[in-house]
């Protein structure tokens, strides 16, 4: 039942404040770091704390303000958007810490900006879960968008300045496309509520016009979810510092994309109207076509930062192939899987990171017997990889499984051909790494002597690593996400008997 | 050179729509057109016994439409302010003032300061003009014109008359004077100055709107005023007033563009 | 065919001329080059429009209107209205007239002329020092004056 | 003592339509004379009236939400309707009259600091200028008759004509482009009055729109909306007949510029609704198919003045050319002619007179600081100035029409309404607009925030090097007086945001509604 509650206004409104207060404390770097861990600490407390909740049952709203004449800035915390709310904001936490060792170490300048749109970022984030109707979820859609744009051009430099002016030519134009489609969805359903199993019925158009609006709408999802003919933005913009790179190429930014396409997929036009339609099948062309492409682009990629990023963006198309499968254990799989790639993906990007600032390495080739300097950092990188690739008791493998179980549910062999290909190439660009750092060919390598990261780094590095095989063997550990991943994806099929 | 021809032909395919309009518009001087009888004969049969004033258009001028009549003030007043703005205010100020005083000669080390003679730093316009016929005509001819526009002022409901026609004749009596005397004249007001007296006739005039405010009428509402006169004599009272703001306001402005002139014209003498 | 002219003329002839007069000087503001010709042809424009709306205020047989006791009948008087607002627009003519005069006049101190093509050169000539674009600040505002005096849409074409 | 205090206040309160013009203009006309008495005496006496103008505008929209059918008459003299001139005030434009005076007198308090060292003449005349502005836009707001809408209209473009020549040299020909331009657009404005009042014979727009519905086959009403489009478009400086506006807006004098960028082309468009759906009513053919020629120049007027924007260097001229990109959103809600494009184009008309009002108050203490006004040189600004780097972006995005900002729901109106009429051209076009917005907009982010440092000649150093000893510690990047209008517009453009949905509700819709 619907219960109206302050929480998932606090979640959103901590990192926003806080963003102000980064802002004006400027000139004092240890007040400036406590205010971006008190936002992260505060977020993560109200999201987690609302998880036991709506595993029970009941909804948490809140009205913030009136928008437009008819809509309203609602926040709803529903099965999906908890799930997301949780991960990117206790992630947010991890980061928070590692973030700070990271720019330290690193002597990066302007960190007073960076934190600052950092937290914004996430602020954009946890609103995007919690939107409760598609105006909502545009405004802080667009949030993300410009809040993101600075981070990407950190470094200051022209190749960090066409980056950025790429990254906002890839995000701005899909994003007024959604803007449209927003519009004829309004004018068309006279709503814009998020309603599981979709509000949009075949008698409000013709079979073109309803799937014309679908590519509106999805297109903004797709591009920041880095679907293959869209994806030109994500590799460029590794130039930004790892922890942007950690936190929000590899879970805010990009799953905010795969969310919303979720979204849109189970929320706004339901399963019954989309098997009518030939959309859904052709989504999931795009995905596989992204999750073959991009394990074998990684493949050749040297820089450690790109080939994750490339990786990411396979990883993300499971979560869209799970959605357009349309059904209970696809979708279940898809939820799932945006847990646990957020997990795995995060603890590989704080990996790169911590090789950046301690060993000032960024390439493979270069990084032969790291192994013995930095022994934890690399078996968590190993952690994430065996994750990744889908080995039992992982939490990877978890969502492969359930995507698989959906695939073979929803009749598609195709499918479950794709995920395992794709399993054997996520072998052949992550088990090489860590071949080469921790079983050296040539042995004389320059890294003799035990020269780990520094503890701010390799904390959280254990933290996520650790977590990921929890989370492998328990699926629900801690804020029962497993569960909220199968009550949405039931919640969202209801309808459909298959 | 193209597009000269380009706007010839846009110009005559308006104009050729505009004329073909008048087709539908009344007959000049049919007095059964629209125009002339929805409202304009309420303004000819109650003019007398609503604004105590025979002649109707200064009845409709200063009474039913005052308050148009107050904003054209302020555009008077306006043009008259950007004028001498633009014109009157040098840049170039600090090099006028060094040349106030000559050097003489240095006395024991202190120079000796002897301010220059004021004509030679001003223009021509400064120096009397013209020899002694106009000098002798102007003293007849200044005098009585002032004379007439005071009758203008007061007899202007009466008769075709009124504040603007009253003003633009006082004005002249004073340029002529300005001119013909040049530096000496008589009657000198700076440009500045000038302006600044157009603004308070300008003022008087809503004063007079204010006036009514006070005693619980509306705006210009001269029946209002707390005069302890008749209603007639009131509006009477009202109009003269207001005539006597605008009067001010025009003689005021078309001196200060004036002067303006003159001083501009002394700035490019020495540049 | 002539008497129809005739009458049509007779009756509403002087709007023609008011049109014809006001769109001259349109013409004339747009095509002349030099700024004080403009500024004589927007007075020209002021003057058609006060004698467009004199035109309404016209009765056969009228008297001025002053009450003088003699006609009785309202539809004895012209209509007063016109004369009343054209009192307005003659001050605002003059007054629009007055500050035009001294923008020229400033115009002629600082930039040595007023012919248009001087002023828009000569801002080039002037200030060659400035960058690049101002050269091509004078072509865009040729080109979007070309641009709009081009689409013919039932309005008057602007000047620059 | 009690007793008048109350008497007074009763007086104003019965009062407010004429008293929000009436007191600034008299403050404008006494202005010379009390600078002449004492320097600092015209300024405040012009800036206090301006406050009470925009007291008196808050309490006139709060008493005309409460009166019966949301409306106001007052008849000036006295003289009832048809006769006499009457003020016509509905929430609408008593709404506008409040921005209108919030943004004079943040205008008036932000040109103290460019005219401290100016002897009486030019400081109490440039005041003056400023009070008759404000009155002029404030009358052509509230009033209900045509020939007065005519003198509000010359009093403020006079005004603006001599504010703009205040500007320094290259102002001079930019005013006396605009003077003549603007005569031509109040020439079509009489002639369109003259047409009307053959017609119907009175000047009331109340009484002239009664007379006119039954007159609407006259094909005099094609002359007529031609005219009143020719008028109403150059004093908007909307898309064919902007050729005056870069130039005017660009060189005019820095303290003005925002109240004459920000109001001065936002009130003839509200003239432009009042006209076609108050007095003629949009359900008679004529006026559908000159409200549709409006829509179809305010799209082209979208896409015109974002490509030009796209290479100016000077930043005063890009956000010129922008605002006839922005005229163009106004147009083109006008165009759609439904109640939701209204909305729309009335909200944008809000929403621009804050955006504009911001970025050129901004662009203005750059200017008085470092005497730039080259986008090329705006490297690391915001080290320097941080506040009026906040109203750069804020503007920015409300221009490009980010969601948290007022820019996005006029913009969001005016699709619904174009969405309800099915115009999908006009969908394109606002897409395409605010793409080409962001092109030119975030290019200016990106050269404060990525450009390096570029060496400006800092005004405080030189009067640190003047003074010597004597120079006043900054501790503020601007003077306060120039620092809290920035500010105060900065965080205005989210408020707008925000509140966008009380000025819909209770407004537009309340007074939109008797019309569609």
């Amino acid at each position: 039942m619907i219960v109206t509650d302050i929480r998932p206004l606090l979640a959103v409104a901590f990192p926003l404040v806080a963003s102000l207060l980064i802002l004006f404390s400027g000139k004092k770097p240890n007040i400036r770091e406590a205010f971006s861990i008190i936002a992260a600490v505060g977020a993560a407390i109200c999201a987690l704390s609302m998880s036991s909740g709506v595993v029970a049952g009941n909804v948490y709203e809140f009205v913030l303000c009136p928008l437009t004449d008819t809509l309203s800035l609602t926040l709803r915390v529903d099965y999906a958007g908890e799930l997301f709310a949780c991960v990117s904001s206790f992630l947010y936490v991890v980061v928070a810490f590692y973030a700070i060792g990271y720019m330290r170490g690193h002597h990066e300048k302007d960190q007073t900006g960076f934190f600052a749109f950092f937290a914004i970022c996430i602020c954009s984030a946890i609103g995007i879960a919690y939107s409760a109707n598609l105006l909502t979820f545009f405004v802080f859609f667009e949030m993300l968008t410009i809040a993101t744009w600075p981070l990407v051009f950190h470094e200051r430099n022209d190749e960090a300045k066409f980056s950025g002016r790429k990254y906002l030519i890839y995000t701005l134009i899909p994003g007024q496309l959604l803007l449209v489609g927003i519009v004829i969805v309004y004018a068309m359903s006279g709503t814009l509520d998020f309603v599981a199993g979709g509000f949009m019925n075949d008698s409000m158009g013709s079979k073109l016009m309803l799937s014309v609006v679908f590519f509106l709408l999805v297109g903004a999802g797709a591009v920041k979810a880095g679907m293959m003919p869209l994806h030109g933005w994500l590799p460029s913009a590794m130039v930004a510092p790892t922890p942007v790179s950690a936190l929000l190429h590899a879970v805010a930014v990009v799953k905010a994309g795969a969310f919303g396409v979720i979204r849109i997929i189970g929320y706004v036009y339901g399963p019954e109207v989309l098997s009518g339609l030939k959309v859904t099948q052709i989504l999931a062309v795009f995905a596989c076509v992204t999750i073959i492409a991009s394990s074998l682009i990684a493949f050749s990629q040297d820089n450690l930062k790109r080939r994750l990023a490339y990786s990411t963006i396979g990883q993300l198309s499971y979560v869209v192939l799970g959605a357009c499968m349309l059904t209970s254990l696809g979708m279940r799989g898809a939820f799932f899987q945006i847990v646990a790639h957020a997990f795995m993906k995060i603890t590989l990007f704080m990996v790169a990171g911590a090789i950046i600032v301690t060993a000032h390495k960024d390439n493979v080739s270069q990084m032969n017997g790291i192994g013995k300097a930095m022994p934890f950092t690399m078996i968590a990188f190993a952690i994430g990889s065996f994750g990744i690739i889908g080995v039992p008791f992982f939490n990877g493998f978890v969502s492969k499984w359930n995507l698989l179980r959906g695939a073979i549910q929803g009749g598609m062999p195709i499918y479950v051909v794709v995920l395992l290909i794709s399993a054997m190439l996520g072998i052949s660009y992550l088990v090489p790494v860590i071949f080469t750092a921790f079983f050296p060919k040539n042995k004389e390598t320059e890294f003799k002597e035990f020269h780990e990261a520094n503890p701010f780094m390799l904390v959280p590095i254990m933290i996520t690593g650790v977590l990921s095989v929890v989370m492998g063997i328990n699926p629900n550990f801690g804020p029962h996400l497993y569960d909220l991943a199968t009550l949405a994806a039931d919640a969202v099929m209801k309808g459909v008997v298959h | 050179m193209k597009y000269k021809i380009l706007t010839l032909v846009v110009l005559i395919i308006l104009c050729g729509a505009f004329c073909a309009g008048t087709a539908y518009l009344p007959e000049i001087g049919d007095p059964q057109s629209v125009p002339n009888n929805h409202i304009s004969d309420y303004y000819i049969e109650h003019s007398e016994e609503d604004t105590a004033s025979p002649n109707i258009v200064s009845g409709t001028l200063a009474d039913y439409r005052g308050y148009d009549t107050m904003y054209e003030t302020s555009v008077m007043f306006v043009s008259g302010l950007v004028v001498t703005l633009l014109l009157a205010v040098n840049q170039k100020k600090d090099q006028q003032k060094k040349r106030k005083y000559d050097v003489t000669e240095k006395v024991m080390g202190a120079e000796l300061l002897r301010p220059v003679e004021t004509s030679k730093l001003k223009g021509i316009m400064n120096h009397p003009f013209g020899g002694i016929i106009i000098d002798v005509s102007a003293r007849l001819i200044v005098p009585f014109s002032m004379m007439y526009a005071m009758y203008v002022l007061a007899a202007g409901e009466a008769s075709p008359g009124g504040g603007f026609q009253a003003g633009a004749v006082l004005a002249l009596g004073m340029v002529l004077g300005r001119l013909m005397k040049g530096e000496k004249a008589s009657f000198k007001i700076p440009g500045a100055v000038a302006v600044l007296l157009a603004g308070i006739g300008a003022f008087f005039y809503v004063f007079t709107g204010w006036l009514s405010l006070f005693n619980g009428g509306m705006f210009l509402e001269y029946g209002a005023m707390p005069f302890p006169i008749s209603y007639h004599h009131l509006h009477e009272a009202g109009i003269f007033m207001i005539e006597a703001g605008v009067t001010l306001c025009v003689m005021m402005t078309i001196v200060g563009i004036m002067e303006a002139l003159l001083k501009r014209e002394d700035f490019e003498e020495k540049d | 065919m002539l008497e129809t002219v005739n009458t049509f003329l007779a009756a509403r002839g002087i709007y023609c001329l008011v049109f014809i007069l006001f769109f001259l000087a349109v013409y004339g503001m747009i095509t002349c080059k030099n700024y004080m010709k403009k500024m004589m042809c927007m007075n020209v424009m002021q003057v058609a429009v006060i004698l467009f709306f004199l035109c309404f205020a016209q009765k056969r047989g009228g008297v001025i209107p002053i009450l003088d006791g003699v006609t009785e009948a309202a539809s004895g008087y012209l209509n007063p209205i016109p004369h009343a607002l054209m009192l307005t627009a003659i001050v605002v003519s003059l007054g629009t007239t007055g500050v035009a005069l001294a923008l020229l006049m400033r115009m002629t101190e600082e930039y040595g002329s007023v012919e248009e093509d001087d002023l828009l050169s000569g801002k080039a000539r002037k200030k060659k020092e400035e960058s690049a674009d101002e050269a091509d600040e004078a072509e865009a505002e040729k080109e979007a004056e070309k641009e709009e005096t081009a689409d013919v849409t039932g309005k008057d074409p602007d000047e620059t | 003592m009690r007793h008048d205090r109350e008497v007074l206040l009763i007086m104003i309160m019965n009062h407010l339509p004429v008293l929000a013009v009436v007191v600034p203009l008299s403050a404008a006309l006494l202005s010379l004379l009390l600078s002449r008495i004492n320097k600092n005496l015209g300024k405040a006496v012009v800036i206090l009236s301006l406050v009470f103008a925009f007291l008196d505008a808050v309490g006139l929209t709060a008493q005309v939400l409460q009166a019966e059918g949301h409306l106001i008459r007052y008849a000036m003299g006295n003289w009832d309707a048809p006769i006499g001139i009457e003020f016509y005030v509905d929430p609408i434009n008593a709404l506008l009259a409040c921005f209108i005076t919030f943004i004079a007198m943040c205008a008036s308090i932000y040109s103290l600091s460019f005219l401290k060292d100016r002897e009486w003449l030019q400081s109490g005349g440039y005041y003056t200028l400023i009070a008759l502005l404000t009155v002029g836009l404030v009358g052509m707001t509230l009033t209900g008759d045509v020939f007065n809408l005519y003198v509000y209209l010359e009093i403020s473009s006079l005004s603006c004509y001599g504010l703009i020549a205040l500007g320094g040299k290259r102002s001079i020909p930019a005013a006396f482009r605009y003077l003549l331009i603007g005569t031509i657009g109040a020439s079509f404005y009489l002639l369109g009055i003259g047409l009307m009042y053959a017609m119907t014979g009175s000047l009331n727009m109340a009484d002239m729109g009664e007379l006119l519905q039954s007159q609407m086959d006259n094909p005099l009403m094609y002359l007529v909306c031609a005219s009143l489009i020719g008028a109403f478009g150059i004093k908007m400086a909307q898309f064919p007949f902007h050729a005056w506006q870069p130039d005017a807006y660009a060189y005019s004098h820095p303290g003005a510029s925002p109240l004459i960028s920000g109001a001065m082309s936002k009130v003839p468009a509200l003239a432009m609704i009042r006209f076609f759906f108050f007095i003629f009513g949009v359900q008679n053919l004529v006026i559908v198919d000159a409200t549709r020629l409006i829509g179809i120049l305010g799209a082209l007027g979208m896409i015109f003045g974002s490509v030009m924007a796209l290479n100016q260097t000077d930043f005063r001229r890009m956000l010129a050319y922008s605002s006839v990109a922005q005229l163009g959103y106004i147009a083109l809600g006008i165009g759609i002619g439904n109640l939701y494009g209204v909305t729309g184009s009335y909200l944008h008309i809000l929403n621009h007179l804050f955006m504009k009002g911001g970025l050129f108050f901004a662009i203005g203490a750059i200017q008085y600081r470092f005497g730039i006004v080259n986008i090329n040189q705006f490297g690391q600004l915001h080290k320097k100035m941080p506040f009026t780097c906040f109203t750069i972006t804020m503007g920015a995005l409300a221009m490009v029409g980010i969601p948290p900002t007022g820019g996005f729901f006029s913009k969001w109106y005016l699709m619904m309404g174009a969405m309800d009429k099915h115009l999908y051209i006009y969908m394109a076009v606002l897409v395409l607009s605010s793409l080409l917005n962001a092109i030119y907009f975030l290019r200016v982010l990106e050269k404060i925030f990525i450009a390096p440092e570029a060496r400006l000649a800092d005004r405080f150093d030189k009067e640190a090097r003047r003074d010597g000893a004597a120079a006043k510690k900054h501790f503020l990047e601007v003077p306060a007086v120039m620092l809290v209008p920035i500010v105060v517009f900065g965080i205005g453009i989210v408020a707008m945001g925000i509140f966008n949905s009380q000025i819909v509700e209770f407004v537009a819709q309340t007074a939109l509604k008797g019309v569609f």
